[in-house]
């Protein structure tokens, strides 16, 4: 997947607009610097896109120095795939029987998380909408390494039954860093189970290198992301 | 330690009846509920600006599954609607199928064999229990009780089951298309399913007991987002919302479609119109769906064609016109606008959601001094379901 | 709220003892029966129609050529082309596999699938080969599930009864709402476009009847058939059996479509919609033979300015067509127009001209640029066994003219009929008419060699016959015309069939002979095939010409070895009007192309 | 039940045509003026309370927009259908807010998706659905949805199709003719 990737970085038109006419979008309200009456009276100013988020970019993460040890942490990675709870799309629906008694995903060290800064796998439910989408990168942004990304459903791959829709991405991998991809619309338990026992053996194999290939190409990433956000109004890295 | 002003005062009412909300004055704070938020149902946010721990004004935000599905279905021919529609609503995509495939009919002149009529019921029965199941186990995790959702889930994957061998699929269905239903109940189907049935009540009064018997969820359901029998009207309010505040609003008494003329029901009503109200409205009508199925069962024709004969559908053209098809799902009014001018495509479908009314007008009159702890139960107990809105 | 309300909730510590709900073995979990899981694709009986292609919402399928692939090979009625499915857009909605009109496409209950490579969720079923291919269960099409009608809209035609007394159109022809109906089954794959042997547009014309736009019909008809309205009536309808609705169901009536077609446009606007002729060559061609090949041939050149001579030893045109075929099938008004329209061109006719008595091949040769000889198979074969040579033994080609000539013929109280093709058909329900015209009563026995299953007749022809109390007899050989001492001819002695062909698959029938049967009847009517003329051609041309088993040797554009003379239609294809109207179009094509290059050489 | 309806409404009002389309559901063509008024009529004196939908059909060739605001009378459990058309060059509406609050939201959404506007409808040009949307409203009919795709989300490549009619003639008869 890597050499591919790296095949279309190649091919890559310059510049991100191919829309001609694009009108400008003006930073949102809440987004402009203002000043902040505290509550003792004291007065500040607030630049939010400034002082809410860091300005440095991601980081490749190497490898433990021996492969031992690499192969333990990768061991441990793998037991305990920890999913962020964030149903982009439809595909959601099929993760509630997961999380109860039925199929209990729990007991293969699969569990879900509220907070992105809790979780290390980012389940794409679907289709993404470019407002979702937007969402979606902040939310993985925001996730620690090492992370992982899994595509649920054919509307990852190739846009799916939406494939002509003007609101929803086509394909995943230009957007965000995909290591794996479970077809079928939607998805069942059983084929996600699968997925997701598939994606542990990536990473103790140290295949699921996702998240650095993401740290590698990020003007790539963030141009293809530019490209269909017509208002970018966030910083590029939401770490 | 400082003085905090007294923040009932807050916010002023500025003379239009809009609140007076100045960010910078430092007494209120934005709050983000969702997008990704575990309370909230499906894909949406709520923009909070709160006061404290109080709401006082919230903002619906939809669109974040917009699919666009109105101008989809405009270039696609009536039969390829069909697999796209049950996708605007995940928990009950039936209602869709049902309601695209009725106005279909009806603008096609298409004859619906009776037998695919009982089977069409049916199938909206069982969607109605997987909704609710669903709705009871969101609802009581939005209020902290985490255990209701591990068995509700199992009951309804169980109904699941009986939606796999019948219809072929878990979630979306693509079982009901115009001109009838693809299939015939399989062998063995009435009993397998009072099996599940039974379960379900099994769950259901371990439900009874344990949720709507329970100190902590009655404190913090009751009197939580009172619905005036007036709004109803006004805000479009319909469904176990509208039928919680006394007003008996069930499309399948009001308007019956399909066969609920032949079978017994009773709209359930409530008169307290708060969350706990609305919660056993429908913990009741999910009996009720338990015990329509069982009635279409014992009472449906066992032999017939479940299918009428369709004009070649690859070049299907329906004569221009233009009508509206309703049915009462688990969260109210569901219906098609669909306008044909006689070509192989819609002209123009439009989807009539019940959270469409709920989620956002209902929702932020609701919502206002409201503690922020509760916004997840207050939400849930509206029982919305974004994709219905922005479709 | 009271204290019940506080302890009730330990309700649930009941289930503290409960046997775990969890299914012990989620990975190995079958999907229910009817699961609509990955696709299955028998490609043997996938024909490539792409109706999957057509009706996927998802615009998931693309057709894809796999021929050599388990004997896939695209010839007629099999495109060679087989679906591939984007698992990157289907959405398992299984409208192909309800669609699908030979029933191969279908869905196994398989449904787990996962790749790190995006790319790789392409596939042929049935040919990438996958472990689901030989799942059990899965979704297969419920029976009685369709989403095109399979029936055909019976055509109205008159019963029995009332069509055994006069030589009156069977046919009736469809209706506006009715030809509507069956164009609406018409999935518009194009399958059958290969098979027509003119290649006419039939999905196209079947969408004009389907739009009601008839005008623009008759000339998608026009511009490749200008034997249309015969062709409506009494085309051998090969598209038919390939037709991608013939393999669940009843094949679109592909034929009566189009003979609706030229009954809804009023023939006074015929010409007006097929379009004047370019303006003229100079050339000029000759044509021998008025029939089918002949005619489409001069249709063609006159339209492209070149001057047509048509020379016919019968008094009309038309051929087998006109002296061949009965009118309760072809009645003579259709082939009059037909012509009328194609003389309308600018073509000259010529009637009662025979070539070698009236006028010579050499002669034509003089007077024209080049020559076209398309003279048909109007000398019946005969079976040469004892007796045949009576003169109560007749070939059903001399009847068949006889009657369309319009002669009386004093039919015989029985009749036997020899031959299971259609002009054995043809004749023995001609003389049916008669007989029961002159006698009030049908005593007519057809006798064939082939077993019914194998009949070269068109099983409509075969079921009327019947109806018209047709005996018919088959496997059965004839051995001899038996003939009283007075030479009166008393009927067929036949034996039973054993096999037709020899194990080389040479004609050497062999017959039972312990299973004798004498069929009585006071004529014999021989209807095993017909040869061509070539007599007429002079010793010379014969000389001159290259033969083959009988047949004048042709180039696959209809050129003969001598260079300005060309041969076309059943002489050279065997009998057939819309072989003989694309051997028309064929020849014409290659004397134009001919023509042209001598303009060419000219200006040069 | 509706064509009563309809005898009693027609001497009030100037109304356009009328389409009965089952026993319990009508439509009905209302001029701009008398919108308001027939709502009001409706909703007061003939029990449609219910404002079950209010959505915009595209007749782009006739240039119009239709409004359709759909009453429900749940006690006497019959529809109406009140259409209006709008030219598509003036996309200005009178807002009906003050009769049903909950018409702001679908305000909202027509002015977004089809850019009808309803002046003092309450947050009318607030994003609703969309976010960053620089093409014209997509519920136009111009608006072409696939070239729209196809132009800004990268599809997967490598897919290529064969009609069979054009197939089978590349390989069987080339010329236009074949030899069988």
């Amino acid at each position: 997947m890597k050499d591919e990737l790296d095949k279309r970085l190649d091919n890559q038109p310059d510049g991100p607009e191919r829309r001609g006419s694009l009108k400008d979008i003006p930073v949102r309200e809440e987004l402009l610097p203002r000043w902040v009456k505290g509550p003792e009276g004291q007065e500040y100013v607030v630049e939010p896109l400034q002082d809410y988020f860091c300005q440095a970019g991601p980081t490749v993460q190497t490898p433990a120095y021996t492969r031992i040890i690499e192969d333990l942490f990768n061991w441990a990675r793998a037991e305990s795939l920890w999913i962020l709870g964030f149903g982009t799309g439809c595909g959601a629906i099929e993760m509630r029987p997961l999380m109860t008694p039925r199929f209990d995903a729990y007991r293969y060290g699969i569990q879900w998380r509220p907070t992105p800064r809790q979780a290390n796998l980012f389940v794409i439910s679907g289709y993404l909408s470019v407002k979702t989408l937007k969402r979606a990168i902040r939310s993985y942004e925001q996730m620690q390494n090492p992370k992982y990304v899994v595509g649920l459903g054919s509307c990852t791959i190739n846009g799916g039954m939406y494939w002509d829709s003007y609101n929803t991405i086509k394909r995943l991998d230009d957007y965000l860093p995909v290591d794996l991809y479970i077809t079928g619309c939607m998805p069942r338990p059983e084929a996600l189970l699968q997925g997701f026992d598939d994606l542990k053996k990536l990473i103790r194999a140290g295949k699921a290198e996702g998240a650095n290939h993401y740290a590698e190409h990020f003007d790539w990433y963030k141009a293809n992301q530019k490209r269909v956000i017509k208002d970018w109004d966030m910083p590029d890295y939401s770490w | 330690m400082a003085e905090y002003p007294d923040r009932s005062q807050y916010p002023a009412h500025l003379p239009d009846g809009s609140c007076d909300i100045d960010l910078s004055s430092g007494k209120y704070l934005k709050l983000w509920q969702g997008p990704n938020h575990p309370g909230i149902t499906g894909n949406m946010s709520v923009e909070l600006t709160v006061c404290g721990d109080e709401v006082v004004e919230g903002r619906t935000h939809v669109g974040y599954l917009h699919r666009g599905f109105e101008k989809l279905m405009e270039r696609r021919t009536f039969i390829q609607c069909f697999p796209i529609v049950c996708r605007i609503c995940v928990p009950e995509p039936d209602f869709n199928e049902y309601c695209y495939a009725a106005a279909v009919e009806e603008l096609a002149g298409v004859e619906v064999p009776e037998k695919a009529n009982w089977i069409r019921t049916l199938i909206l029965e069982m969607g109605r229990v997987n909704s609710y199941l669903m709705y009871l186990g969101g609802q009581a995790g939005a209020f902290g009780q985490g255990v209701i959702g591990q068995w509700t889930t199992y009951a309804r994957d169980l109904m699941l089951d009986r939606f796999e061998e019948l219809t072929g699929a878990r979630i979306y269905h693509m079982f009901i298309l115009p001109g009838g239903v693809r299939d015939d109940l399989p062998e063995g189907f009435d009993q397998r399913m009072e099996e599940t049935l039974r379960e379900i009540e099994s769950t259901l009064a371990d439900v009874h007991d344990t949720m709507f018997r329970n100190a902590v969820f009655k404190k913090r359901a009751m009197g939580l987002g009172r619905v005036d029998p007036a709004w109803v009207d006004e805000y479009g309010v319909t469904g176990p919302v509208a039928r919680a505040a006394g007003v008996a609003k069930d499309v399948r008494s009001d308007q019956p479609y399909l066969v609920y003329r032949e079978l017994d029901l009773e709209p359930v009503i409530a008169h307290e119109s708060d969350a706990y109200a609305r919660a056993d409205v429908r913990r009741r009508d999910l009996l009720m769906s338990v015990d329509l199925i069982r009635q279409v069962l014992a009472r449906m024709p066992r032999k017939g064609p479940v299918m009428a004969t369709l004009p070649n559908v690859l070049h299907w053209k329906i004569p221009r016109g233009e009508t509206y098809v309703r049915g009462e799902c688990s969260r109210g009014e569901y219906g098609y606008y669909l306008v044909t001018d006689g070509s192989g495509y819609p002209r123009r479908v439009n989807v009539r959601g019940p959270s469409y009314t709920h989620a956002m007008a209902l929702l932020e009159k609701l919502i206002v001094n409201v503690n922020i702890s509760d916004v997840a139960g207050l939400l849930v107990s509206l029982h919305t379901y974004p994709p219905e809105i922005e479709r | 709220m009271s204290v019940r309300d506080v302890l009730s909730p330990f309700a649930a510590w009941k289930h503290l003892f409960r046997d775990p709900v969890s299914i012990k073995d989620p990975f190995n979990r079958e999907a229910s029966e009817r699961y609509r899981g990955f696709h299955q694709n028998d490609i043997e009986k996938c024909i490539g129609c792409g109706t999957c292609e057509a009706i996927c919402q998802n615009g998931a399928i693309d057709m894809l050529p796999v021929s050599g692939v388990d004997g896939v090979q695209t010839r007629p009625g099999d495109s060679g082309l087989r679906p591939r499915i984007d698992y990157g857009r289907c959405c398992w909605c299984a409208l192909c596999v309800d669609v699908c009109m030979t029933g191969s496409l279908s869905m196994s209950n398989a449904y787990k699938w996962v790749e790190a490579d995006p790319d790789k969720f392409r596939y042929i079923p049935g040919v990438d080969k996958k472990h689901w291919d030989d799942y059990e269960h899965g979704y297969r099409r419920p029976e009685g599930h369709r989403l095109n009608a399979p029936e055909r809209i019976e055509m109205p035609e008159l019963e029995p009864g009332e069509r055994i007394d006069s030589f009156a159109e069977i046919v009736g022809g469809y209706s506006v709402e009715q030809a509507r109906l069956e164009a609406d089954r018409c999935v518009t794959c194009g399958i059958c476009v290969a098979t027509c042997p003119t290649h006419m547009p039939i999905p196209e014309y079947i969408s004009a009847v389907r739009d009601g736009d008839y005008e623009a019909g008759l000339k998608l008809l026009y511009d490749s058939n200008p034997f249309s309205q015969i062709c409506g009536k009494i085309c051998t309808r090969r598209c038919e059996t390939t037709c991608a609705a013939s393999h669940e169901g009843d094949p679109i009536a592909i034929r009566w479509l189009k003979r609706h077609i030229t009954e809804q446009v009023p023939f006074e606007r015929y010409r007006a919609i097929i379009g004047e002729p370019a303006a003229a060559t100079g050339h000029s061609v000759a044509i021998v033979g008025a029939g089918p090949a002949g005619m489409t041939t001069a249709f063609d050149l006159a339209r492209l300015g070149h001057k047509v001579h048509v020379y016919e030893a019968q008094s009309h045109a038309g051929g087998m067509t006109r002296y061949g075929i009965p009118e309760y099938r072809l009645p003579f008004d259709t082939i009059q127009r037909e012509i009328d329209l194609i003389v309308s061109m600018g073509v000259e006719m010529h009637y009662n001209t025979r070539i070698g008595a009236d006028i010579s091949m050499a002669q034509l040769q003089q007077d024209h640029d080049a020559v076209v000889l398309s003279i048909g198979l109007w000398l019946g074969r005969s079976t040469r066994v004892p007796g045949s040579d009576h003169r109560n033994v007749y070939k059903a080609v001399d009847l068949l003219r006889r009657i369309r000539d319009g002669e009386q013929l004093q039919a015989p109280k029985s009749m036997v009929v020899i031959g299971g093709g259609n002009v054995a058909m043809d004749i023995a329900r001609s003389m049916a008419r008669l007989q029961q015209q002159q006698h009030g009563q049908i005593a007519i026995t057809l006798t064939a060699l082939e077993d019914k299953s194998h009949f070269l007749a068109d099983p409509v022809e075969i079921k009327e016959s019947i109806e018209e109390q047709v005996t018919i007899l088959d496997s059965r050989g004839p051995q001899e015309c038996m003939v009283d001492d007075q030479d009166n001819l008393l009927g067929l002695r036949t034996w039973r069939v054993h096999s037709i062909f020899d194990e080389n698959g040479r004609f050497a029938p062999s017959y039972d002979d312990g299973d004798e049967m004498v069929h009585e009847g006071e004529w014999v009517v021989e209807a095993i095939g017909q040869m061509s003329d070539v007599a007429i051609l002079g010793d010379e041309l014969t000389e001159k010409l290259d033969w083959n088993r009988g047949r004048i040797q042709v180039d696959e554009d209809g050129r003969t070895s001598e260079s300005w003379l060309w041969s076309a239609g059943d002489m050279v294809r065997g009998p057939d009007v819309v072989h003989a109207v694309a051997d028309g179009h064929r020849t014409a094509r290659s004397i134009h192309a001919h023509l042209s290059a001598l303009d060419k050489q000219e200006n040069a | 039940m509706m064509q009563s309806l309809y005898d009693r409404l027609k001497d009030r009002f100037n109304l356009g045509e009328f389409t009965g389309r089952r026993a319990d559901l009508a439509f009905v063509t209302v001029s701009r003026e008398q919108l308001r008024p027939l709502l009001l009529h409706l909703r007061d004196l003939e029990g449609f309370t219910h404002l079950v939908l209010l959505t915009a059909v595209d007749w782009i060739e006739d240039d119009t927009f239709q409004l359709t605001y759909l009453l429900n009378d749940r006690a006497r459990a019959r529809d109406i259908g009140v259409r209006l058309m709008l030219p598509r060059d003036d996309t200005q509406m009178d807002s009906i807010h003050d009769l049903w609050p909950t018409a702001a939201t679908y305000q909202r959404e027509l002015r977004e998706m089809f850019g009808i506007d309803f002046p003092d409808s309450p947050r009318v040009n607030e994003d609703f659905i969309l976010e960053g949307w620089v093409d014209i409203p997509p519920y136009r009919r111009e608006f072409d949805t696939l070239r729209f795709a196809r132009e800004t989300y990268p599809e997967r490549p490598g897919r290529e199709t064969h009609d069979p009619a054009t197939y089978m003639k590349q390989q069987l008869y080339p010329d236009g003719e074949d030899n069988g």
